[in-house]
């Protein structure tokens, strides 16, 4: 097909040669090459810190290269400012949301369009509408953004640029918080566009959604492009080897596990939310068993921050025996007591949440681990730096040393670094939440071992995820949350993703007697 | 061609050399500014910048002006650091000026040793009171503590001169608003003969001495750090932000009205209406030159108070107007803040790079 | 030859145009007077508290022979640094400790109070005399006194208003402030505070107000009666004058209209004429002393007598006035 | 108290809050798009003395308030390099933005000490003065008053219904989104500083051509500040600063006219009169704490380099 697509239009839609940039202290592209026909969905993938949001972002005229030209429609051009790259038709779904929260979904996309453009669109919202049915993807023009959900603000995103006609549409790691149901829309869409003669250039770690879309792929690693590719030619292991050369066995699947007794579990939790946008818990009940890995899947935004928080105690209501661990009723305790009862968590937000970003990576390690590392309120800095020393050598965080600022580390190093702490903590439970979002092959498979290990050192482990396939690979016991309800919860082996994809959808509310039940089972 | 670009780390020699660049430019700008004026510029920079360090006297009376000064600015930076931006110090250090006066007039005619402690736990204790009223408006209603810390040195102001006017005036003293002067025993103990060093000043430099301990050393300290610099970070790590923000805020309110009372159980001796020449504000320049960390205010302190004393001096030495020590007070402010560019940012020579 | 340096410290900046601008008007005067022999330092801005006494010793240290300290607030610091410097002369303003090196200077402004207050109750129509009060202290007190009992000499059915700004110098709440009593149907307004504000601000209105310190009849031409002049230049310069010779000892000085240290200046000729004729009577009168403003029998608005008949208050006891004359219908406050 | 005297206080209240007004006006669309400016008692004193001697110099008071807007905004042109383009410290920037302009106003203004200047006339506006009450509150002001009634109106709608509006304000919550998009974020926050200086410029003018023509050092007597706090009452609401800056005027005119009414409380107690309504009106109004968080640009006062792109 790509063949075909090449005949058909002989001028590339966009061409980049030689494109070189040089951040301090690492060269980000080198000598990057690449062309993009009209209506050709094109992968760039590679390891994290590859460059390739760096690439994109020399498109779209974000970053400014140090060298190289880009030639477009067959025209060297120089794209100085986003602006002039939607002027030539191109539009970018960020990697990190670019929306703004106390806007609407309407005044988003209208900052993104000149005066000319909102004059020739006439009425934005009521066009907004019509996209939205013409690619079914049902975004509301007058909701404000702080109160959508990831997927929904992932739809913002995308909406804005076709509002615009773009002729080469962007998309840096769209899929990492997206449902299988709204993934396969997402594709359908871009199908869609491609047909009509857009260009995609499409960034994921996810080979196998690779595999299915994409026409072409280039593959960089440290900023040099290392490979080309036909995906549909390929497996997501072959591809995966291209990426980060050797690498151990890939995901095989893992040996399924029965837990033992309960260690953690949660009763009849009704919970009302705080923020005016948040999902309100409703009879929540489930057990965690030591030696298990209990996954919860589920769209963002339905419930699993709310959930995440009351049991971590940040939410600071209390639920009293709700919650307990070992029996013991734990809905009182502040976060700082659960932490001492033995319980970690590794939140979904790594930089900003999970790790300071302007302290380095021995505060980082102090930031949740204390234990035996204050005397009588004093902090002992001299066997915490060698503690954070051996984390990052255990978990092969690739980083200066120890004083690495967190923000300095690539995201996938950073995640391997907070899972290693919340790990070395010995936890009893251990509450996970998107453990592998945004992070390269390489760096996945390294946390998915960790966490089996720590499941077979006998601890009990919460795992919530957005990513269905990651949860059947690691889970051994399943369910899914939909608008605050919890599903019943089933063995991995017991179920099919169709199955946990109609509950995420919320087929199992108007089930009760069913879904107590199971959970009591 | 000349770049600039950003450095990956900051750069730690230029910690040490941007603020001796920023004195470089004042220096050429002064050379400048006082010729035009037709003074000597270089006897004028002399009596501005070394002068007030000249001679033991001065170092003294510099010593005396550094005092308040560093103790609000510590307790500040602490503040600062978690993020509780307390604008309040000034309030807070006239607080412990009229709390401490009330129990130093109050018991005017004992000779106790006990007297002068318990003044300056009531000047701490006042100024911690100034300080706790905003902090709980902001953690029980939410209201902005800038506000009302402002208001509170408004209102602090106020409440002192009611109380010189009125049930703390002299009664002695032909009704002119001030206090009778403390007795012996309420007068802090100066450290060298001859000179107005107090015992504050000590204080003052203990003070920033623990402020620095509880930052870099213990584990509240750490907690303090990481909630100013990522909230959410303090909060999953589950610290508790209202101790945290009751401890910075009591803490600098303490400190604020300790140096409140050591000003009028020290140089002044009694209790006027004007105890503070806007201490509580300078101290916040001294917090961020001392760039948040304790004890860089003791240097920025320092500083400060040369400057301040250098005005005066540039006065009665060369007849400069005030106002135009300002202007220079405020260009050397300029110069400091503008030259931290390069602790963040280097300039590069070369040709960019091409291929 | 070295010449003679004397120094002065200001509470407000020189240019306040009220208290710190009329003392450096008298510097200048007196450095006019003496020429070359005299070499005069200022320090303007002077914050009442520790500072003070820093600056005081910085101006002996460097050699002044006399320092003038300006502001009440100077009194303490004034004091201590007098004790160290026995060789140096100190005077103080306003004060009332002395030493053998520190006298005491201040003015009679209630004799110009006085005369304000005679031509304000002369000139009201509402019968209401307005009082801006900087700060409750004896000498505002005591002119507020005098000039309710000068309103009152010409007209029994005077009333007066007061109120406090609380501040020596701040344009705008002065502005406030007269505004506040312009709104309470004051039509002459008297000011205890130093800067023009409430004049502009009676202007505007078309009421009468009167200047205070230094001569203010530029900024409202109209609405200005006459100011009240302190003028310093005659005592700078006869107490320089005296510690060049050694004369001088420590005294507690008074200055007024005898002694040129008060000036009526600028006197509105548009005034009627027998409110200028009366203003120039009552003006020799208390200048040659026949017009006494304290003299008994006074009595308090509580009814106290306060000033016995047949006495006159002495300057010492003239320092400690605490009371509002009878008619007066506020209270001292606190 | 009677009716003319309650017209007059209000009349009063109008005229000390516009001052206020003017500040905050220009300070909320600096500090929606992230900036702090705390230099305003500087600007405000240099706009007041350079205002004044244009205004004594050229005889024509609009010269003088053009001035005054200029010089304020090149005092906050100053600001605005340190801090965008040097990334320097907010807070500690705007500090010494007061200390300098409070000493450069002092040093030029020196020899205009002692002047007065012919401001602006009131001008009863034909009918609506007529208008009982409401007319001699509202309508029988200078024309800097009207200006500032026209202001906030004009204001509000820039902020909340046009596009320059969403632009500052996505600035202001995130500049580095902004950044991405293609707004030009450093040259919307030069904009906004600037305008801000002009604002204060004009306050400035407003204290020395109008209320009290003259200048005199250190006249504005910490208005500024003031100000400052105003935005934060108001929670970056226009139509609250206003309500603010009249209340805030109203209640330092009623501690004076409570005074002259004879009420026996200290002077110093009723001097702390507006402090402590604008505490408690602030507690009343901040209760929401969702809504105030919405409202607050998010990037306030944290230094933005295009550079560092996330
Ligand atoms: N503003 C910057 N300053 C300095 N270095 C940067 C900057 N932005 C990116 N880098 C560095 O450039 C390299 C490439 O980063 P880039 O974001 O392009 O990687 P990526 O391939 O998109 O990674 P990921 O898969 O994690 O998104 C990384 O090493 C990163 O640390
Ligand atoms: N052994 C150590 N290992 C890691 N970090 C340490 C160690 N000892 C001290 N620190 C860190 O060094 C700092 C203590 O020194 P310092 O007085 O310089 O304070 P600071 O917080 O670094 O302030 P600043 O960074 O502003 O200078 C703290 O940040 C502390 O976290
Ligand atoms: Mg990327
Ligand atoms: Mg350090």
């Amino acid at each position: 097909m790509a063949e075909t697509l090449k005949k058909r239009h002989s001028i590339p839609r966009i061409e980049l040669a030689n494109i070189t940039k040089q951040y301090p202290g690492c060269l980000a592209n080198d000598n990057v090459s690449l062309t993009l026909m009209p209506g050709e969905i094109h992968a760039l993938l590679g390891e994290n810190g590859a460059g390739k949001s760096t690439l994109v972002k020399t498109i779209y005229g974000v970053v400014s290269p140090d060298s190289g030209d880009i030639i477009w429609d067959g025209k060297a051009v120089s794209i100085k400012s986003p602006s002039k790259a939607r002027e030539l038709g191109i539009g970018m779904v960020f990697q990190h949301f670019s929306l703004f929260e106390t806007l609407t979904v309407s005044q988003n996309i209208e900052l993104c369009l000149t005066p000319l453009q909102l004059t020739k669109i006439g009425n934005l919202a009521s066009s907004i509408t019509a996209l939205s049915e013409k690619y079914g993807l049902n975004v509301d023009p007058d909701s404000y953004v702080h109160s959508l959900s990831i997927g929904e603000r992932q739809r913002v995103e995308i909406m804005r640029c076709l509002v615009q006609s773009v002729k080469l549409l962007i998309l840096d790691e769209p899929t990492s918080v997206l449902t299988p149901q709204e993934v396969s829309g997402l594709f359908q869409v871009l199908r869609t566009l491609a047909q009509e003669g857009c260009s995609i250039l499409f960034i994921s770690h996810k080979l196998h959604e690779v595999t299915e879309v994409c026409q072409q792929a280039t593959i960089l690693r440290a900023g040099k492009v290392i490979d080309t590719c036909e995906p549909a030619k390929e497996t997501p292991a072959s591809i995966a080897k291209m990426m980060v050369g050797e690498l151990a066995e890939q995901d095989a699947g893992y040996s399924k596990k029965e837990g033992l007794h309960t260690v953690f579990s949660m009763t009849s939790l009704n919970l009302a939310t705080k923020h005016p946008f948040g999902t309100s818990l409703k009879d929540i009940s489930f057990e965690l068993k030591a030696g298990e890995i209990l996954g919860i899947a589920g769209v963002a935004g339905n419930g699993q921050d709310e959930l995440m928080a009351i049991i971590s105690g940040e939410d600071e209501r209390n639920t009293g025996a709700a919650l307990a661990l070992e029996k013991q009723s734990i809905g009182q305790l502040s976060a700082a007591q659960r932490r001492k009862l033995g319980m970690a968590y590794v939140p979904e937000e790594r930089l900003g949440r999970g790790a300071v970003p302007d302290m380095s990576l021995t505060e980082n390690t102090l930031l949740t681990h204390s234990q035996g590392f204050i005397k009588s309120g004093i902090v002992q800095w001299k066997p915490l730096t060698d503690y954070a020393k051996k984390l990052i050598a255990q978990y092969k965080v690739k980083c200066h040393g120890e004083f690495s600022e967190a923000k300095s580390l690539s995201g996938g190093n950073l995640q391997k670094f907070i899972m290693g702490r919340e790990i070395g903590q010995n936890p009893k439970v251990l509450v996970c939440a998107h453990p592998t979002w945004g992070v390269d092959v390489g760096a996945a498979l390294a946390i998915h071992q960790a966490l089996l290990r720590l499941r077979d050192q006998g601890a009990a482990i919460l795992l919530v995820s957005e990513d269905i396939d990651e949860l059947f690979l690691l889970a051994d016991r399943m369910a899914a949350v939909c608008d605050g309800h919890l599903s019943p919860v089933v063995k991995t082996l017991d179920t099919s993703i169709d199955e946990i994809g109609q509950w995420m959808a919320g087929t199992f509310i108007h089930s009760p007697s069913h879904h107590s039940e199971e959970t009591t089972a | 061609m000349i770049r600039i670009q950003a450095r990956t780390e900051p750069s730690s020699l230029m910690k040490l050399a941007s603020p001796l660049i920023a004195i470089l430019c004042t220096l050429i700008f002064g050379c400048i500014l006082f010729s035009a004026l037709d003074k000597n510029p270089f006897q004028a920079l002399h009596v501005l910048l070394i002068a007030p360090l000249s001679d033991i006297y001065n170092v003294g009376e510099m010593l005396v002006k550094m005092g308040p000064l560093l103790l609000c600015a510590v307790g500040l930076s602490l503040c600062y650091r978690a993020n509780m931006w307390n604008i309040g110090a000034e309030g807070q250090l006239l607080a412990g000026a009229l709390g401490g006066s009330v129990v130093a007039l109050t018991f005017i005619d004992s000779e106790s040793v006990l007297v002068l402690p318990c003044t300056l736990v009531a000047g701490i204790v006042s100024g911690m009171l100034w300080s706790a009223v905003p902090t709980y408006l902001k953690l029980r209603f939410n209201s902005n503590l800038i506000l009302t810390t402002i208001m509170f040195n408004y209102i602090g102001l106020y409440l002192l001169i009611w109380a010189v006017n009125g049930p703390l005036r002299d009664p002695d003293g032909y009704g002119f608003p001030e206090s009778a002067l403390f007795s012996d025993a309420t007068i802090l103990p100066t450290l060298v003969e001859g000179s107005r060093i107090h015992l504050g000043i000590l204080l003052a430099i203990i003070a920033a001495f623990i402020g620095w301990f509880i930052l870099a050393k213990t584990h509240l300290g750490f907690q303090i750090r990481v909630f100013g610099a990522d909230e959410p970070a303090a909060k999953y790590a589950g610290f508790n932000s209202k101790k945290l923000s009751w401890f910075v805020m009591l803490f600098s309110g303490a400190l604020a009205g300790l140096a409140g009372v050591s000003e009028v159980t020290g140089p002044i001796g009694q209790l006027v209406p004007n105890i503070s020449p806007g201490y509580g504000y300078s101290a916040i320049i001294v917090a961020y030159l001392g760039r948040l960390h304790p004890l860089g205010a003791i240097v920025a302190a320092v500083f400060l108070a040369v400057l301040y004393m250098g005005g005066d001096l540039a006065q009665i030495e060369m007849g400069i107007p005030i106002a135009v020590v300002g202007m220079f007070q405020g260009v050397l402010l300029f110069f400091l803040l503008a030259c931290d560019f390069f602790i963040r940012n280097r300039l590069i020579f070369n040709k960019p790079i091409t291929h | 030859e070295e010449p003679f340096k004397v120094g002065f410290v200001y509470v407000g900046p020189v240019g306040d145009l009220g208290w710190s601008y009329e003392h450096d008007r008298g510097r200048e005067e007196m450095q006019k007077f003496f020429g070359d022999k005299v070499k005069t330092t200022f320090v303007e801005n002077v914050s009442e508290g520790a500072d003070a006494q820093r600056v005081i010793t910085q101006l002996a240290k460097a050699g002044n022979k006399v320092i003038f300290t300006t502001s009440f607030g100077f009194m303490n610091p004034t004091i201590k640094v007098a004790k160290r410097f026995p060789n140096v002369v100190f005077e103080h303003a306003t004060g009332y400790k002395r030493a053998k090196n520190l006298g005491t200077y201040t003015l009679r402004t209630y004799e110009g109070r006085y005369i304000s207050g005679v031509t304000a109750g002369l000139l009201t129509k509402t019968n209401t005399i307005g009082y801006i009060g900087a700060f409750p202290i004896p000498e505002v007190i005591r002119d507020i006194d005098a000039t309710y009992m000068g309103a009152k000499s010409v007209n029994p059915d005077v009333k007066l208003k007061i109120v406090w700004a609380n501040t020596w110098y701040d344009p705008g709440k002065e502005t406030d402030a007269a505004n506040a009593l312009m709104d309470q149907g004051v039509d002459v307004l008297v000011q205890h505070t130093d800067s023009p504000a409430p004049l502009i601000a009676a202007q505007k209105r078309g009421v009468r107000a009167i200047g205070q310190a230094s001569d203010m009849s530029k900024f409202a031409d109209k609405a200005h009666v006459f100011s009240v002049r302190d003028n310093w230049a005659p005592y700078y310069i006869k107490t320089v004058q005296q510690v060049m010779d050694g004369t001088w000892k420590s005294q507690d000085f008074w200055g007024g209209f005898h002694d040129d240290m008060l000036q009526l200046s600028s006197i509105n000729p548009n005034l009627p004429a027998d409110v200028r004729a009366k203003i120039d009577q009552t003006y020799q009168g208390v200048k040659s002393g026949t017009i006494q403003p304290f003299k008994g029998p006074i009595t308090d608005n509580t009814g106290k007598v306060v000033v016995p008949a047949g006495h006159t208050l002495t300057d010492e006891e003239l320092a400690k006035v605490n009371w509002y004359v009878d008619g007066i219908t506020d209270k001292v406050p606190n | 108290m009677d009716a003319d005297l309650i017209v007059q206080i209000l009349f009063a209240a109008i005229k000390t809050g516009t001052p206020l007004l003017l500040i905050a006006l220009g300070e909320v669309i600096c500090e929606k798009s992230g900036i702090l400016n705390l230099g305003q008692e500087g600007m405000m004193l240099m706009g007041a003395v350079v205002g004044f001697i244009a205004a004594f110099s050229t005889g024509n008071a609009g010269f003088g308030v053009l001035a005054a807007m200029l010089m304020g905004s090149f005092m906050s042109l100053i600001f605005a390099v340190l801090v965008l383009q040097l990334g320097a410290n907010q807070v500690a920037t705007g500090l010494a933005l007061t200390i300098f302009g409070t000493g450069l106003s002092a040093f030029i203004g020196s020899e205009f000490v002692g002047n007065t200047v012919q401001g602006f006339q009131p001008i009863a506006i034909p009918l609506l003065a007529t208008i009982p009450y409401l007319g001699d509150i509202l309508f029988k002001h200078d024309i800097l008053v009207y200006l500032s009634f026209g202001l906030p109106i004009t204001i509000a709608f820039v902020a909340n219904r046009t596009r320059i509006g969403l632009i500052l304000k996505a600035v202001g919550e995130n500049p580095h989104a902004a950044n991405a998009i293609g707004i030009k974020v450093l040259k919307v926050r030069y904009l906004a500083i600037l305008f801000g200086g002009a604002m204060t410029g004009l306050a400035g003018s407003y204290m020395s051509l109008v209320y009290t023509p003259m200048w005199a050092e250190n006249m504005t007597a910490g208005r500024g500040w003031i100000a400052l706090a105003l935005v934060v009452f108001a929670s970056w609401r226009v139509g609250r600063i206003m309500l603010g800056a009249y209340l805030f005027g109203f209640a330092s005119i009623m501690h004076l006219v409570l005074q002259g009414l004879g009420v026996d409380i200290s002077s110093n107690l009723l001097a702390m009169m507006p402090y402590v309504a604008t505490v408690i009106v602030m507690v009343v109004i901040s209760a929401d704490q969702f809504k105030e968080k919405l409202l607050a640009p998010r990037s306030l006062g944290k230094p933005f380099d295009p550079r560092d792109m996330a």
